[in-house]
């Protein structure tokens, strides 16, 4: 097991700890949470690659808009979790089942 | 490293432009769509004013094809210039050269004299090398000038349409702006454009605004123009394909001189086979034949005019039959002259019986609009047959009198205008009637000139002008046609001859039923004494009757516009066909 | 001579245009203002009487220029243009070639030594003695009508004795009947004419605006179209106003255009008139294809070379026809055969030469009504009288004559015997259907038609010059008549029936004395022994005796010499059984004899002013200078035929038998009614029947050409309506079926098909809709089970690919 | 290089350790701390990566900015007896067993990748003209590359330029950059409206 290997096997971890974040919590801001997991774990291998491969610094540049886009994503996310705590009074999200078909 | 720009001075190049008809040619064929487009905004209620602006628009496009004969160069056969600088006249354009070590040379450049552009050209569809290309020359002025001339008249004459008047004036407009296109794109595939863009307005007009059996009639048109353009459509095709060489990288082209050229054997390792030019000329000629229309495709003909509105039938007359004879003129039989030789004598008998068939069905006709219909397909008939008599020495493939041919070649376009005015005439002559009673049954007229003299007087006199009397305009054409036939075969010229007292048998006979007489007998008398004769019917009348015998008593006036670029034609298609005759001969030697 | 070619020219075209431009001031001031005053015929009468002075003028000054080498020449030869004098110097090496010429050249010198005696034949200028350089015909162009390569049609005059007699004529005559018609037609001068001839459907008389104006419109137009076709300057042109008058023609048969005889009658004679045309047009095209020049006269072409006339190009400069094989070799300007481009001779095909020639004369039996299209002419009538008098007898008519004269050099001998015959035909037919007209104005045309054959006959058998000297006697006293005979109609209150007349001497004079000095002069009579007569037996004693040389030359033709003869009887006695009929005799219609008084000066003027000239103008005969100056333009062609002296005097006798024997059998018949005509009609019913019916040839033409051409119309049609058409229709509707296949298929099929794959879907997705739960936490398990479901796939496939 | 390794071991457990702590917290609050653990560390991985901007940015934006973004959340929407949601324990169970799977299956295929590596690499070198210059990709210094990066935003990689061998360009980031600039611009926006409390709909219903 090398450096790189390494690197990937810590953002395997986090990314699947998201994604079981984002199943498992009823409460709006768990999944969340989950979502930020999610994306640092990508975010970590696209980094290990970047300092692994002859390609530059492009790996880093793409973490670097993710995590802008992170960042307005829990903006956003937060505004819809808000509202979405007005109308049913609650942050549980089972309760938002609208779209049930 | 030499970096060149170029930089227009604009405002020279406008002056050198509106001065020149680079874009009057193009202002031309738009403004009457133009000014359809301004109609849309028009209060629909406001009938006079869209009327009078409809008008001006028409009369406004009619002086633009005067100040285009102004530029317009008799002596020159060719296309003519639209852009032309000397070195004295005009700097046009200044060189800027970055120099090696980066200061910038100044240096006027100026067009040289010889800088003469014949014709517009700017890339349309660069993927198909199709281009917005047009060009004016004598054989098309003489016709452009017909058709904006007859559209004022027929506008003027449209004041008895009354029916959602806006509607009608857009469509005609837009009818103008394909005509004026059909005459003068040069590039197929706008040709091709502007030839469906004159048809759909036309089947409105004649399927909304017509007579009791429009319907019928716009269908039975639109049918037949159809089929006709789908078989113009695949000898397109063919000479588009036809055109290209990717041994030599010559791209495929639509533009009817290059093409003119490769089909007269002018162009080196491009040619169009035999077969290849039998039977595009078989397609074009079927597709042109339609539009005259002659025997047989003519039975759209009478209906489509006894069903469409006066001024409708005046363009559909005095224009839109033209198209098929400048089509054949322009580009049947320039772009196949081996075709065109081969089927030189079919068109003759096609011509000759047209004119036959035609007035023998008049002879036939009460209906007064049908009648003169199939006097439309007589005349027209003289068309082909001028077109035609290119007799040919069979061992050598030069023509046998070729002035004969040019002759006829002549005379079938001024044919085509004189039946233009008096065709238009007799159509308004009839529409004024019909918009008193409301009949065109001939065995129920009679009278009329003791009840309307001054009218009856002037239909006679355009009625004289489509019997070919001499003073007239259709006698020029008539007379000049048929003796320029017996060259071409003795047995068709008898024929043809024969015609002449067959057209004074129908119109003198309908002249005595509908204006001689004692009294008129059929219904609505009250509104013939009541609605006289009024000045502006009086006026487009008189201005037809007018211009009949102008190109009657001095028919120079258009021969000398079309005599060079006819005579330039006629000896290009002759040379073009010795030119297949030669290499076919050398093909026999070698093959021995 | 140039100055006196442009002065000629410019007269002559003013009195040509004078009436034109009076037609227009007519027809829009008339229109517009004169309808009830004779300001328009004022103006008709000035346009045409200043014509007549400037042709007056003309005639002056080119009898002044050519020092009235008319009059000497007639002492020795006559003189012809200048052109031929060329001709002199080639003229020996073609000469030696044709016997005939050879002949003629002998001829030429034996004239040249009887000097003093007279002309004939003597028309060649190389009969090698001097004569002035006279020039006595001028050609020019007036304008280009259009020019295709080397091809050139154009607007020309040719002015040569035969045109300035012509002009002389037409614009002397015409300006008489103008006169006459201001009284005439003066009836129409109110604004409610009442038309007795009509009758409206509730039984009145019909009524309406006098047009007198438009009847002198008409008139001018029509002086103004006769005058351009004598001074056309080429064949085509005379074409163009050939359809002019016809035009005219049909306006002014049709001038009560409420009746409808009369608008039938006028369309009858433009249709016949084209029928005529119609070989004029195919001769036209065959001269045009071979000569390629409508020009009589030689010309210069655009590039300035001089091109040869046809004339030339047929009869070279001596009057010969040259023939190569089965082809006339054409002429240039020298004589020498003509070379086109290719350095090869030009050649016309010598039975197209005939057939060019038969079709301009085709044109000729049209215009001049000659049998087989004599038809229009009587029914022509229908007209006011002063029409029939200007155009129908003196003008138009005899335009078909005056092309065959003009034309001469062009007809071949088989040509010049298809006119003789015809001429020979119509002028026996005619003349036996006169006999029994009772109409006064048909006995007039008929014998137009019988006259007009006359002259034919005479150009037809080379009598060049007494065929043209009959025509312009001809005009004169024929015009007369007319003008008697309307002077009788108007009189007699548009009475034109002849029974109910008789006795009208006593009433009006002045019109029976002029119309006996027509009479007399048509009937050829003359005093026994001495050449003192009027001019018809002047004019007629020449064919006649013209007639009687080409027979004698070729005995095969004898009827050409008969029956011109027993025609001089017969015309004789139905003219003066006309006059008798109305003049003579005891008054046979009371109330017609009541109201009949004699006409008003301004109609007794012309008739006085026309008298002498019917009477004298050919004075002298074929010594007069009338004929004279006529001969003087004689064509260059060996076909022209001169009588000779006993001949002569041989016919001449003749011919004043058979008018003597016709007179008294008149006299004889309707003078004194020693017999009662009534008896012979009776018994000869059959005959008279067949004659009255006019050889049943309006009958004939009926049923060969015009219901079948109606047929032939309906039949078209028919092929239009139920063949074309139905096709059409057939095709639509075949059209129509197949797509309504196309709608079952599309529906059944094509939609079903479609219809089931959405059904499918549906159900489909009926059926996952329970897993859309709503459940934001059950969709991201959904998406990790599934990823790692594709994931197992992936494997397992992987798997069994490496397996 | 033990000590790196030593770090990253370290790192990577708190890693690994805060983000299983932050799935099986019930309370957010504690969650939210868990998470800062592991975003932090993280944050330490990318600097032993000698990702030095990136890491800077993880932890100004992410720590400093996005969690406490969180922490708001809870805040306002934890009032009530909801602070504690709970999951049934099946749903729970269910989770583990596809998370494990889930890690099963990115292991499984992380291990070819990292040891066909090197191989990449050469590949990738070919691809793309440029050698790697031994000591990774950055000429400029080790661990500074906030003057690469910036330069790449303005749109040109002297990181790569430098290296290369055939002389060719390679492309920057300015349009992505400006997209998302925008992007950002139309968020902020966007959070502020739906954020934003209902006062006139309020007024309109009372």
């Amino acid at each position: 097991m090398d450096e790189l290997s390494g690197y990937l096997f810590v953002g395997a971890v986090l990314f699947v700890c998201g994604v079981i974040c984002m199943t498992t919590k009823r409460n709006g801001i768990g999944v969340l949470m989950g979502v930020e997991l999610v994306l640092n774990g990508a975010n970590l291998n696209f980094v290990a690659f970047s300092r692994f491969s002859p390609l530059g610094l492009d790996g880093q540049v793409v973490a670097l808009f993710v995590i802008v886009l992170a960042a307005a994503e829990a903006a956003v996310a937060l505004a819809i979790a808000l509202n979405f705590y007005n109308n049913h009074q609650t942050i549980d999200v089972d309760r938002g089942n609208e779209l049930s078909g | 490293m030499a970096i060149i720009t170029w930089r227009f001075e604009y405002k020279e190049i406008w002056r050198a432009m509106s001065l020149s008809p680079t874009l009057l040619l193009s202002v031309i064929i738009f403004l009457p769509a133009l000014g359809a487009l301004i109609l849309m905004i028009f209060d629909k209620k406001a009938v006079e004013t869209m009327r009078g602006f409809a008008l001006a628009v028409t009369a406004i496009t009619f002086v633009l094809t005067l100040l285009l004969l102004g530029h317009f160069n008799p002596s020159d056969p060719g296309l003519q210039p639209v852009f032309e600088v000397t070195g004295d006249e005009l700097k046009l354009v200044q060189n800027y050269e970055v120099q090696d070590d980066g200061s910038i040379a100044l240096s006027d450049r100026v067009i040289s004299a010889a800088a003469i552009q014949r014709g517009v050209k700017l890339e349309w569809i660069p993927g198909w090398n199709i281009n917005y290309q047009l060009a004016y020359d004598g054989i098309s002025v003489p016709l452009l000038l017909l058709t904006s001339f007859i559209s004022v008249l027929a506008m003027l004459a449209s004041w008895s349409i009354n029916k959602l008047h806006k509607g009608y004036l857009i469509l005609f407009l837009l009818l103008e702006t394909g005509m004026l296109g059909v005459f003068l794109a040069l590039d197929f595939f706008l040709f091709y454009v502007f030839w469906e863009v004159m048809l759909l307005p036309m089947y409105f007009l004649i399927g909304i605004w017509g007579g009791p059996r429009r319907e019928y009639a716009a269908i039975k048109f639109f049918l037949y123009t159809l089929a006709g353009s789908v078989l113009m459509l695949i000898a397109i095709l063919m000479f588009y394909f036809g055109s290209a060489n990717e041994a030599l990288g010559v791209a495929a082209t639509f533009d009817l001189t290059e093409l003119a050229n490769i089909g007269q054997g002018n162009v080196a390792a491009i040619t169009f086979s035999e077969t290849t030019q039998i039977v595009a000329f078989i397609l074009l000629f079927i597709g042109f034949a339609i539009k005259v229309p002659t025997f047989p495709f003519h039975t759209w003909l009478p209906d489509a005019h006894v069903e469409a509105p006066t001024p409708i039938s005046m363009i559909l007359a005095g224009v839109l039959l033209k198209m098929g004879g400048y089509g054949i003129i322009r580009i049947a039989f320039p772009l196949c002259p081996v075709g065109a030789a081969y089927a030189a004598h079919t068109l003759v008998a096609i011509g000759a019986i047209s004119i036959i068939y035609g007035a023998f069905a008049a002879l036939a006709q009460t209906d007064f609009k049908r009648l003169v219909a199939y006097s439309s397909v007589s005349h027209m008939g003289y068309v082909l047959l001028g077109i035609g008599v290119w007799k040919i020495n069979e061992s050598t493939g030069a023509a046998i009198g070729r002035d004969y041919w040019l002759m006829g070649m002549n005379g079938a376009m001024f044919q085509m205008l004189a039946h233009g005015v008096s065709s238009a005439g007799m159509f308004f002559m009839v529409g004024v009637i019909y918009d008193r009673v409301h009949h065109r049954d001939l065995n129920q007229f009679g009278g009329l000139a003791g009840i309307m003299p001054y009218y009856s007087g002037l239909a006679a006199g355009i009625f004289f002008a489509g019997l070919g009397l001499p003073g007239l305009c259709g006698f020029i054409g008539e007379v000049f046609v048929v003796l320029s036939a017996w060259n071409f075969s003795k047995l068709l010229a008898i024929i043809a001859a024969g015609g002449v007292i067959l057209t004074a048998g129908y119109i003198l006979w309908t002249l005595q039923r509908v204006y001689l007489g004692p009294e008129y007998k059929g219904p609505h008398k009250d509104e013939l004494l009541s609605n006289p004769f009024n000045g502006r019917e009086a006026s487009v009348a008189v201005i037809l009757l007018i211009f009949a015998v102008v190109l009657g008593v001095y028919p120079e006036i258009m021969f000398g516009l079309m005599r060079e670029s006819m005579a330039s034609l006629v000896e290009s298609l002759d040379a073009g066909y010795q030119n297949a005759v030669d290499s076919a001969m050398t093909i026999k030697t070698t093959l021995k | 001579m140039e100055d006196l070619g442009k002065q000629l020219s410019t007269l002559l075209m003013v009195a040509w245009l004078l009436p034109f431009f009076g037609f227009c001031i007519e027809v829009f001031g008339g229109y517009f203002k004169w309808r009830l005053t004779k300001t328009a015929a004022y103006i008709a009468v000035g346009c045409i009487g200043v014509g007549f002075l400037c042709s007056v003028v003309a005639f002056m000054q080119w009898g002044n220029a050519t020092d009235w080498v008319v009059f000497e020449s007639h002492e020795g030869e006559h003189h012809v243009s200048a052109d031929h004098d060329e001709a002199a110097k080639s003229h020996d090496e073609h000469g030696a070639k044709h016997d005939e010429h050879a002949k003629e050249h002998e001829h030429g010198e034996e004239h040249a030594d009887e000097h003093g005696e007279k002309a004939e034949g003597a028309h060649d200028s190389h009969g090698g003695h001097a004569k002035p350089a006279v020039q006595t015909a001028f050609s020019g162009q007036i304008y280009h009508l259009a020019r295709f390569g080397e091809l050139d049609i154009s607007i020309d005059y040719y002015i040569d004795s035969l045109t300035l007699g012509m002009f002389m004529m037409v614009t002397l005559i015409a300006t008489c009947i103008h006169v006459f018609a201001i009284g005439y037609m003066s009836d129409e001068l109110t604004e409610s004419y009442e038309d007795h001839f009509v009758h409206t459907s509730d039984g009145g008389h019909f009524k309406r605006p006098g047009r007198f104006y438009r009847f002198f419109s008409y008139m001018s137009l029509f002086c103004f179209s006769m005058l351009g076709l004598v001074l056309a300057g080429n064949i085509f042109q005379v074409f163009v106003f050939w359809e002019l008058v016809g035009i005219c023609s049909f306006l002014l048969i049709g001038f009560y255009v409420e009746r409808k005889s009369a608008s039938t009658a006028a369309n009858k004679a433009f249709i016949v008139n084209r029928v005529g045309d119609f070989g004029f047009i195919i001769g036209l095209m065959i001269l045009w294809t071979s000569c390629g020049t409508f020009r009589f006269d030689n010309y210069e072409d655009h590039h300035g070379h001089e091109q040869p006339g046809l004339f030339q190009m047929v009869r070279g400069n001596d009057g010969h026809v040259t023939q190569d094989g089965d082809a006339v070799v054409l002429k240039d300007v020298h004589g020498e055969p003509l070379t086109d481009a290719s350095g090869s001779t030009k050649t016309i095909p010598y039975m197209l030469l005939v057939a060019a020639g038969l079709g301009v004369f085709c044109g000729c039996v049209g215009k001049s009504a000659q049998f087989p299209l004599q038809t229009w002419l009587p029914d022509a009538m229908e007209g006011p009288t002063p029409v029939s008098a200007l155009v129908h007898s003196a003008t138009m008519v005899a335009a078909g004559v005056y092309l065959a004269g003009r034309f001469f050099p062009m007809f071949l001998p088989e040509v010049l015997l298809t006119i003789a015959y015809v001429g020979c035909v119509t002028l026996f037919v005619a003349a036996t259907i006169a006999v029994v007209a009772t109409d006064i104005k048909r006995v007039l045309a008929y014998s137009t038609i019988s006259q007009l054959g006359y002259m034919m006959l005479g150009i037809g058998v080379g009598g060049w010059g007494a065929g043209l000297f009959h025509l312009i006697t001809h005009a004169f006293f024929k015009s007369l008549m007319f003008l008697c005979s309307g002077s009788v109609i108007h009189g007699c209150h548009h009475e034109q029936e002849m029974p109910k007349m008789g006795g009208l001497w006593k009433k009006m004079p002045v019109t029976a004395f002029t119309m006996l000095v027509g009479v007399i002069a048509i009937a050829g009579l003359a005093i026994p022994g001495t050449s003192i007569a009027f001019s018809g037996y002047h004019s007629k004693d020449a064919i006649v005796a013209t007639a009687l040389q080409f027979v004698d030359d070729n005995p095969v033709h004898i009827l050409l010499f008969i029956v011109p003869l027993v025609t001089a009887g017969i015309t004789a006695f139905y003219m003066f059984r006309l006059w008798f009929y109305t003049f003579a005799g005891q008054p046979r219609d009371a109330h017609v004899y009541e109201g009949c008084h004699e006409s008003p000066s301004v109609m007794c003027g012309p008739l006085l002013v026309l008298a002498p000239f019917a009477a004298w103008c050919a004075i002298g005969g074929e010594h007069g200078k009338l004929f004279s100056i006529l001969a003087l333009s004689e064509p260059a062609s060996t076909e022209v035929v001169h009588a000779s002296h006993d001949i002569h005097t041989a016919a001449g006798s003749f011919a004043l038998v058979a008018a003597i024997l016709g007179t008294l059998t008149a006299y004889l018949l309707y003078g004194k009614t020693i017999v009662d005509p009534a008896n012979i009609k009776r018994q000869f019913s059959g005959l008279h029947t067949f004659l009255v019916e006019k050889w049943r040839f309006d009958e004939l033409y009926d049923v060969m050409f015009v219901r079948p051409s109606h047929v032939v119309g309906k039949w078209c049609a028919g092929v239009d309506k139920y063949i074309f058409d139905e096709f059409l229709h057939g095709v639509v509707r075949t059209g129509i079926r197949v797509s309504q296949w196309d709608r079952k298929f599309d529906e059944g099929i094509i939609d079903g098909l479609v219809n089931l794959v959405g059904n499918v879907t549906f159900s489909i997705g009926r059926s996952l809709h329970v897993f859309q739960t709503g459940n934001i936490r059950q969709y991201v398990m959904f998406i990790a089970v599934g990823v790692l479901m594709l994931f197992a796939l992936l494997f397992a496939f992987s798997f069994a690919i490496l397996a | 290089m033990a000590g790196a390794q030593l770090l990253f071991l370290l790192f990577a457990l708190a890693t690994c350790a805060s983000a299983v702590m932050v799935v099986v917290s019930q309370n957010v609050v504690r969650m939210a701390f868990w998470l800062i653990i592991s975003l932090g560390s993280t944050s330490a991985l990318y600097f032993l990566l000698h990702a030095d901007f990136v890491g800077a940015t993880q932890l100004l934006v992410y720590v400093g900015g996005t969690l406490v973004l969180l922490v708001f959340g809870v805040m306002l929407t934890a009032s009530g007896p909801h602070v504690k949601i709970k999951m049934s324990p099946a749903e729970g169970f269910l989770a583990a067993g596809v998370g494990c799977l889930f890690l099963a299956m990115i292991f499984f295929t992380v291990i070819p990748v990292a040891n066909d590596w090197d191989e990449v690499v050469i590949r990738l070198e070919a691809q793309n003209d440029v050698t790697d210059a031994g000591g990774g990709y950055n000429a400029l210094g080790e661990g500074n590359t906030t003057r690469p990066l910036g330069l790449s935003f303005l749109g040109t990689r002297p990181d790569k330029d430098l290296n290369s061998t055939s002389g060719t360009l390679s492309t920057g980031y300015l349009l992505p950059f400006e997209i998302v600039s925008v992007h950002l611009l139309v968020v902020l926006i966007g959070a502020a409206y739906l954020a934003r409390a209902k006062r006139r709909v309020d007024a309109e219903e009372a």
